[in-house]
């Protein structure tokens, strides 16, 4: 049986590589092709999202689909420059205070009404300030006023100077909604909720429960030749495996980022007409690390958690549990986000350095929970990988599983001792990571606070004046500080910066062209 | 033998599987039977007088088979037939009934069809010709109202409709032979007496062959032309039923015909005119199904039955299944609750008593069960099974064992029985256990239902006179449950007759044997089989 | 014919016990085969089986030996099965005893709670008991115990009905012992070969119903059970084939063995078959 | 018991039972840990205390157990099944939509393997001891003992990848857009996989157990009978055997039926199958609780009814239950 499965294996592999290398051949000479118009698109999109308001709801598969309804002021290149959407164009002042948008002439919404700075300003000041949770920190800590001078202007006036808010004008972060549906109601239910209408290329048409949503070509939209494919459809398939089947036997085109397996994704994309991207991703730049409770025994020690990161072959993880994608970090800020600095202690595998810090530290053998991330196997094969990592260095660790509800209250609670989280960099450390480390967000109840509980004025204050600090040379030295300051602390384990490889057919072309990849990249994609 | 028989089976042996008790089930049997005869073949339990009958019948279990012999159907070898062949024989040519007609009828299938299945088997007519013959067949065989009875399943029938029903579809084909293999034995006195005349009155009819099987001495006697006494696999006397009967020559035959009681009872004992110890007054209890909406059916088993019994006396309790007698057995001992009437252990009236006050006295009124096999726990070994009773009246367990010991001997089993577990007993001998129990709590009264029905007629002989002798010897007073009136004739100082959950007749045995004044009492004996031509022994 | 000759007679049955007996000297001798963790990442992930001699069977996504894992698997997988089983068994053999004894309104009570539990879907039954008590080998145990039960409750009562009009039965009630002993002494040593028959194949469901839940992320995440191994290899199947194919081979071979022994049992037990009848 | 009273009695048991699982589901549900409000913000990646109040207060979940009990037991008494706020429609639309296709799915199953397997166990039955007997008892243990997903997984590569015979997931071809004919053998042709995975191992048990009730329909009093009428053994087998032999097995298929429609709850999720099995399974991960209870209530509803179905059934299959 072994033999004649390698046989079939190798014929397999090799038929595979044919293919790939007459794909590459295919791919090469389409590049100088005008983009077609029709066609229809099917992508994977998991899990199934709650519902597709993106200014109610901003889970993952949320903003896969409704970043092609729904549209925001800004869209963002993959190294993370502004380009216009809503926005013709934009003026930033002198001190990062004042920020002026101009919008686009002769836009509608879906249902035909026309769009204008009334929409921006309600959704911004009104809308979103109520419902968005990162939103309202921003609109309610750094913004003056938001206003309208004229019906294609809208001025943001800021507190104090705050250049990051050009990041929180991407869609997921300020979709902008219909006035003329929502102003006076009750926002949550809102009976449009169920039929988003919105600005973008595509509208709503169907959703099929548990099967699919379908979304058309939107025949008014602003720029006239796009978008090119007529329909895009997203079944859903809750099983990875079946997911895979699926798209070998070419019923679906597009396996977004998590949608397979990361193990299965060398095999798929060998398959013919196959194409594979980690780009379109920079926009949040996920970042993985563990979370110890810092309030509970021996986590509090600062030997112990470098012992720890010392423990864990993080080589490993990334070669072997997420098949060589992604980039091991050295500290809180993403190498893909501005501010970035390697100038840091750094941590390797060395097991016995680990086992030194471990006694230094006055471990007693203690079991050490271990709460994982329901996400999927790759965490699950993670957290197995890292207990045998502890157990040779003499840790015990026990690993406890939940579901995403019991995740989510058990980090919010912080009823844990370690967990693995990942979080978005949002493009700006002072959006997507100084969330994490700052006391000010010690608070129960959000498990993408401060859960860990780690405190020190230091980092408090840097972060704080790397925020508001005037000039991108300044606020780079004072995020190197705070990078070195955290390295050495390791209130978190940083483990990988991760990479979601965007599988599809070699025949869909510019689908991923922006920092949030296929989130707003039907506009643009079209078929061969 | 005047005409050529119809069956004649010659030197048939049947094989038994390796691990049965004996190598063979029948051997070198020879029977005939003429045009119109009525050959009974009688035997015990294990005599092979079944497996004699499915032989003929090609019906034999898998693991028996003929090994030698012919069976000889109008001069045709039935064990040389294939199973075609052998398929038109079936029905065409032999009709068979069995014992048990609660269970020998399809249940989900309307008996019409069920007898017109017959001939649809011989490919006879069609649908509407078949069921028309099938409603003249019941009319034949007696059934009331036939053309609606034919709609009925076999469970809206009494155990006699359905006996009629399986006659009638053995004889839809109007068979040279018919096999009736213990077809009585199930059902009630009265109701046997009917269904044998049927079966008579059919054969004299046609001109049917009839191999009648049976243990019963009493249906042999009422119904047999010839008898053929099978012992251990082999016919050990064969002969004319009235030469056979009243003259029989093997000491096997012999035996089994004295063991047979007399419907004569014997001479009045004298006994003394003691104090009633057990004494029954009013009792009643009605079986009621519950149900959600409404009252359910209600049963009246027992209606003010009324009696006493005083120490050293029998008192019998006969009738039908049915008629409430076991239920009353039952009630002595608060088995059942009854719902009306008292009932007193002396002066105790234990039917005041909580079921807990109540188990203190349960020594003094102990019940020998039907069914040797079921009465026996046969996880327990025999010593326990005695000695339970003691130990839970508080006896030391050794003490209670030591006391089993003798009680076996007293029952006449060997001590070292003390160890060994209930299937290693035959069944007369499991009843002795049953008795060395029911008498190890040293009890004031003995209720005994059917005790002794389930038993082959040797056996049973020998446990009525067990229980005679130890009634006399510890004064034991005996409430007898029984629908037999041949056990009950030689057993009861006293009999009470019950109908319909009441009891219609109470007397002296000899008084209500010799004149019985109810019609019912009167139609019970008057349907006992055999009264005729078996004599007292 | 005694139980074993019976029992031998049954050439299913005789594979299935050959099979088990193999399996429970696998989880016997598991710590002894192979002493160290199931979970220790050993070699290079993905070497295919039958390739080395020191991992026969290849290894998984991380490296780990795929035979180790299938031994130590075999010790939780059976003590799941048989501890869930006995978990059943304690709930639904009183239950029932006490249901078919009595009668009357308990036995109605008791019914109706039975039948409650029997119209709860069982799987979603099982999954949502996971999920609120958090995986983990007790509550998997708790909730396959839980959701196996009513079966049993319904085998006894309908034994215990049938048994207590026995006339036995009725005879140790003329002799006054008292109830529950009549219940422990007379009565339910006589189910005990239905409710074994039963018992059997119950234990080979509950290792059914764990794989599933396993293959459903719903597993004790620090225990490895063929369930698990078959649930984590699943999306290699294409090409790794051997990640999940020998745990489910495992999982079969042990459903079936308990299936064959159980009917063995069966056949030998039943009294209705081998009593015989003249 | 007529009929209409025996309805009417089962009918009333069974609101009942019905009523106490759904007080059981409430305390059962709300004792998992986590709620929806914090499944969204986990879903959300991001939240803070003022957005968890306004998705508990939009919720209800800001009012007392007793009160939230009440609130559902009330809406239950008039068939309202509640409202889901996480997918902001009412329950009965959500569960409604997605029972169809469970329905078709373990309706289909449910056919096939009680045709199939009473078929098979009646075969093997009637050639019992022989080669063909020992296949179809070998092939039912096989599938018996074998783990549903796994036959999933199984099935999907070698008969949708491999031999490209049916699709693997779904419930029809996505954007295609059939209708009439053309849509139903689409959806036939989705249907087939799942329908035979979850088929297979009932198949499997009902022709195990269709046999073991054939032989031992075989061996009883009437059946002797029926020999000696000189009936040939296949109208002994149709008309006396298995026409007895099948009633065990409907009361047991009929307590499955609805069974199934909670149970299928792996292969709707392997074979991506918009059934309600699924929607379970989100449901809890999401604590929809509505959703959640809904799904619990209307499965417990089919098993009551198809208990209702078999016992009509068994009354007319088995004439004797009228008067017992």
């Amino acid at each position: 049986m072994g033999d004649t499965g390698t046989f079939l294996m190798q014929l397999w592999k090799k038929t595979a590589s044919l293919a790939l290398a007459l794909a590459l051949l295919g791919s090469a000479s389409a590049l100088a092709q005008t983009p077609k118009k029709g066609g229809v698109a099917q992508v994977i999109v998991t899990p199934e999202p709650p519902m597709l308001m993106q200014g109610l709801n901003q889970t993952g598969p949320t903003n896969m689909i409704a970043g092609n309804i729904y549209e925001s002021m800004l869209r963002f290149d993959d190294k993370l420059q502004p380009m216009p959407s809503l926005a013709k164009s934009w003026k930033v002042s002198e001190d990062s205070k004042v920020f002026t948008f101009t919008l686009q002439d002769e836009v509608k919404w879906h249902d035909g009404k026309p769009f204008s700075a009334d929409d921006v300003v309600f959704t911004l000041d009104k809308f979103l300030r109520e419902v968005h949770p990162r939103w309202r920190p921003i609109v309610n800590n750094q913004v003056e006023k938001i206003e309208k001078t004229d019906d294609k202007t809208v001025v943001i006036t800021m507190k104090q100077p705050f250049g990051p808010l050009l990041f929180a004008m991407e869609v997921a972060s300020a979709p902008i909604i219909p006035k003329h549906l929502y102003e006076g109601t009750d926002y949550k239910n809102n009976p449009n909720n169920n039929t988003p209408i919105g600005t973008g290329p595509f509208k709503f048409k169907e959703w099929k429960k548990g099967s699919y949503i379908q979304l058309v070509r939107n025949p008014d939209y602003y720029l006239k030749d796009k978008p090119a494919l007529d329909e895009v459809y997203y079944p859903f398939i809750p099983d990875a495996a079946a997911r895979a089947v699926a798209y070998e036997t070419g019923k679906v085109d597009v396996l977004t980022g998590g949608a397979v397996d990361i193990f299965d994704v060398p095999r798929l994309a060998k398959l013919p007409n196959t194409c594979m991207t980690t780009k379109g991703w920079e926009m949040f730049a996920p970042h993985a690390w563990i979370t110890p409770n810092v309030r509970n025994g021996i986590l509090g020690s600062k030997e112990f958690r470098q012992a720890m990161m010392y423990a864990i072959d993080r080589d490993f993880g990334k070669d072997v549990v997420w098949n060589g994608f992604g980039k091991i970090p050295t500290g809180p800020i993403s190498s893909k986000t501005k501010f970035y600095s390697d100038n840091v202690k750094k941590y390797s595998y060395d097991p016995k350095k680990a086992k030194e810090l471990v006694k230094a530290s006055g471990y007693k053998g203690e079991t050490i929970k271990f709460l994982g991330l329901p996400y999927g196997e790759t965490w699950t094969r993670w957290a197995e990988a890292i207990k045998q990592n502890f157990a040779d260095v003499g840790i015990n660790m026990e690993i406890v599983t939940t579901d995403v509800p019991g995740w989510v209250q058990k980090t919010s609670n912080w009823d844990f001792d370690l967990t693995f989280n990942f979080l978005y960099q949002l493009g700006d450390p002072a959006i997507g990571v100084s969330r994490s480390y700052v006391s000010g967000n010690i608070a129960k109840g959000n498990p993408f606070g401060n859960v860990g509980g780690y405190s020190n004025p230091e980092a408090d204050k840097l972060f704080a004046d790397a925020a508001v600090a005037p000039t991108p040379e300044k606020r780079q030295e004072l995020y190197t500080k705070v990078q070195q300051v955290l390295a050495e602390d390791l209130p978190v384990l940083w483990l990988l910066e991760l990479e979601y490889p965007t599988i599809y057919r070699c025949n869909i072309k510019n689908l991923v062209t922006t920092g949030i990849g296929v989130n707003d990249g039907f506009r643009d994609a079209w078929k061969e | 033998m005047s005409q050529r028989p119809v069956l004649d089976i010659r030197g048939l042996t049947l094989a038994l599987p390796a691990l049965a008790d004996r190598p063979y089930a029948v051997s070198g049997l020879d029977l005939a039977i003429a045009p119109g005869e009525l050959l009974c073949v009688v035997g015990e339990s294990g005599s092979g007088k079944s497996m004699a009958a499915h032989a003929v019948m090609g019906l034999l279990p898998r693991a028996v088979k003929p090994v030698a012999g012919q069976v000889l159907l109008n001069g045709r070898d039935l064990l040389a037939l294939d199973d075609a062949a052998m398929r038109d024989v079936r029905g065409r040519e032999v009709g068979m009934i069995f014992q048990e007609p609660m269970t020998s009828l399809n249940p989900v299938m309307r008996v019409g069809d069920q007898i017109a299945e017959t001939l649809e088997a011989h490919r006879i007519g069609d649908g509407a010709s078949r069921m028309r013959r099938a409603v003249e067949l019941m009319t034949e065989v007696g059934l009331p109202d036939p053309a609606r009875m034919a709609r009925a399943f076999p469970h809206q029938l009494s155990g006699g409709q359905r006996q009629r029903v399986m006659i009638a579809m053995a004889l839809a084909l109007q068979p040279k032979l018919l096999i009736a293999d213990e077809p009585t034995t199930a059902l009630d006195v009265t109701t046997q007496a009917q269904i044998l005349k049927l079966v008579d009155a059919l054969r004299r009819d046609h001109g049917t062959a009839v191999l009648f099987i049976t243990h019963d001495f009493g249906v042999v006697a009422e119904i047999a032309d010839r008898i053929a006494v099978l012992q251990h696999g082999v016919v050990v006397e064969q002969g004319p039923a009235d030469a056979v009967l009243g003259d029989p020559r093997h000491d096997y035959t012999r035996r089994l015909l004295a063991a047979v009681p007399s419907l004569t009872p014997p001479p009045p004992r004298p006994r003394a005119e003691g104090e009633p110890v057990l004494s029954v007054k009013g009792l009643g209890k009605i079986y009621q199904r519950r149900s959600l909406f409404g009252a359910g059916r209600v049963v009246q088993a027992a209606s003010d039955v009324s009696f006493s019994i005083a120490r050293g006396e029998t008192l019998g309790l006969v009738g039908e299944s049915g008629s409430g007698k076991s239920t009353v057995g039952r009630c002595c001992l608060r088995l059942i609750e009854p719902d009306a009437g008292e009932i007193r252990i002396d002066e105790l009236d234990i039917t005041a008593l909580s079921a807990r006050a109540f188990r203190p006295h349960r020594k003094r009124i102990q019940m020998v069960f039907q069914d040797p096999f079921a009465s026996l726990n046969p996880r327990r070994t025999v010593g326990r099974i005695i000695a339970e009773g003691p130990v839970a009246q508080g006896v030391e367990p050794k003490a209670a064992l030591e006391r089993a010991r003798e009680l076996l001997a007293l029952v006449g089993l060997t001590p070292g029985a003390i160890d060994r577990y209930p299937h290693e007993f035959s069944g007369g001998q499991r009843q002795r256990i049953g008795i060395a129990r029911a008498l190890a709590l040293d009890p004031e009264i003995l209720v005994a239902d059917e005790a002794v029905s389930a038993l082959d007629v040797s056996v049973q002989a020998q446990i009525l006179d067990l229980i005679q002798d130890l009634k006399k010897r510890l004064g034991l007073a005996i409430l007898f449950v029984t629908h037999d009136l041949r056990v009950a004739a030689q057993i009861c100082d006293r009999i009470a007759v019950m109908q319909r959950g009441e009891i219609v007749e109470m007397g002296d045995t000899a008084t209500l044997f010799a004149a019985p004044k109810h019609p019912y009492t009167q139609q019970l004996l008057a349907a006992v089989p055999g009264a005729r031509r078996l004599k007292a022994p | 014919m005694g139980f074993m000759s019976r029992f031998a007679a049954n050439k299913g049955a005789l594979v299935g016990l050959v099979l088990l007996i193999a399996l429970l000297a696998f989880a016997v001798l598991g710590p002894w085969l192979y002493p160290t963790s199931p979970w220790r990442m050993v070699a290079r992930p993905f070497t295919a089986p039958f390739v080395t001699d020191r991992f026969l069977l290849g290894t998984d996504t991380l490296g780990r030996d795929v035979a180790a894992g299938l031994v130590h698997g075999t010790r939780i997988s059976i003590l799941i099965g048989f501890v869930s089983t006995l978990v059943a068994l304690l709930i639904g053999v009183p239950l029932g005893a006490l249901a078919g004894y009595f009668g009357g309104w308990i036995d109605d009570a008791l019914m109706r709670i039975t039948e409650f539990f029997q119209t709860i879907p069982s799987f979603a039954l099982a999954i949502v008991l996971v999920a609120v008590l958090q995986p983990s080998i007790y509550s998997i145990v708790l909730a396959i115990g839980i959701v196996s039960w009513p079966p049993v409750a319904r085998l006894v009562r309908g034994e215990v009905l049938s048994l207590r009009t026995r006339e036995y039965v009725q005879a140790a009630i003329t002799v006054g012992q008292s109830t529950l002993r009549i219940i422990f002494s007379q009565v339910l040593p006589n189910t005990v070969a239905p409710i074994i028959v039963m018992a059997s194949l119950m234990v080979a469901s509950a290792i059914l119903l764990e794989s599933s839940l396993s293959f459903l992320g719903l597993g004790d995440p620090n225990l490895m059970t063929w369930g698990y191994m078959v649930g984590a290899g699943r999306t290699r199947l294409m090409d790794a084939w051997w990640i999940s194919f020998f745990p489910g081979v495992a999982i079969f071979l042990t459903v079936l063995a308990l299936n064959l022994v159980g009917e063995g049992l069966n056949d030998a037990l039943n009294p209705r078959l081998s009593r015989g009848r003249e | 018991m007529g009929m209409a009273r025996f309805l009417a009695s089962r009918l009333l048991k069974g609101v009942v039972v019905l009523f106490a699982i759904a007080v059981l589901n409430f305390f059962l549900i709300r004792a998992a840990p986590g709620d929806p409000a914090a499944v969204m913000a986990g879903e959300a990646g991001a939240a803070d205390a003022q957005f968890l109040q306004q998705l508990r207060e939009q919720f209800g979940l800001d009012r007392s157990i007793p009160y939230q009990l009440g609130v559902y037991l009330k809406g239950y008494a008039t068939l309202d099944l509640g409202y889901s706020y996480r997918q902001q429609r009412s329950v009965a639309a959500v569960v409604g939509e997605r029972l169809p296709a469970t329905l078709l799915l373990t309706g289909a199953a449910f056919i096939i393997s009680l045709a199939l397997g009473s078929l098979l166990g009646i075969l093997a039955a009637a050639r019992a001891g022989r080669w063909s007997d020992s296949l179809i008892t070998t092939a039912a243990l096989v599938f018996y003992a074998t783990p549903l997903f796994w036959i999933a997984l199984m099935s999907q590569i070698v008969f949708a990848l491999k031999l490209g015979w049916v699709p693997n997931v779904g419930y029809e071809t996505i954007g295609a857009h059939y209708t009439g004919l053309a849509r139903a053998l689409d959806i036939a042709s989705h249907l087939v996989l799942p329908a035979l995975t979850l088929g297979l191992f009932f198949t499997a048990l009902y022709a195990r157990m269709m046999r073991a009730s054939m032989l031992e329909i075989a061996g009883a009093d009437f059946i002797k009978t029926a020999r000696a009428k000189g009936l040939r053994p296949s109208v002994i087998t149709r008309r006396h055997i298995a026409r007895n032999a099948i009633l065990p097995i409907v009361t047991l298929a009929g307590l499955q039926a609805g069974q199934l429609v909670g149970g299928a709850v792996l292969t709707e999720t392997v074979f991506a199958w918009p059934g309600i099995g699924r929607l379970m399974f989100e449901a809890l991960v999401q604590r929809d609780y509505a959703v959640l209870l809904g799904v619990f209530f209307v499965c417990s509803a089919m098993v009551v009814l198809f208990n209702i179905v078999t016992d009509l059934v068994y009354r007319v299959a088995d004439p004797r239950i009228e008067a017992a």
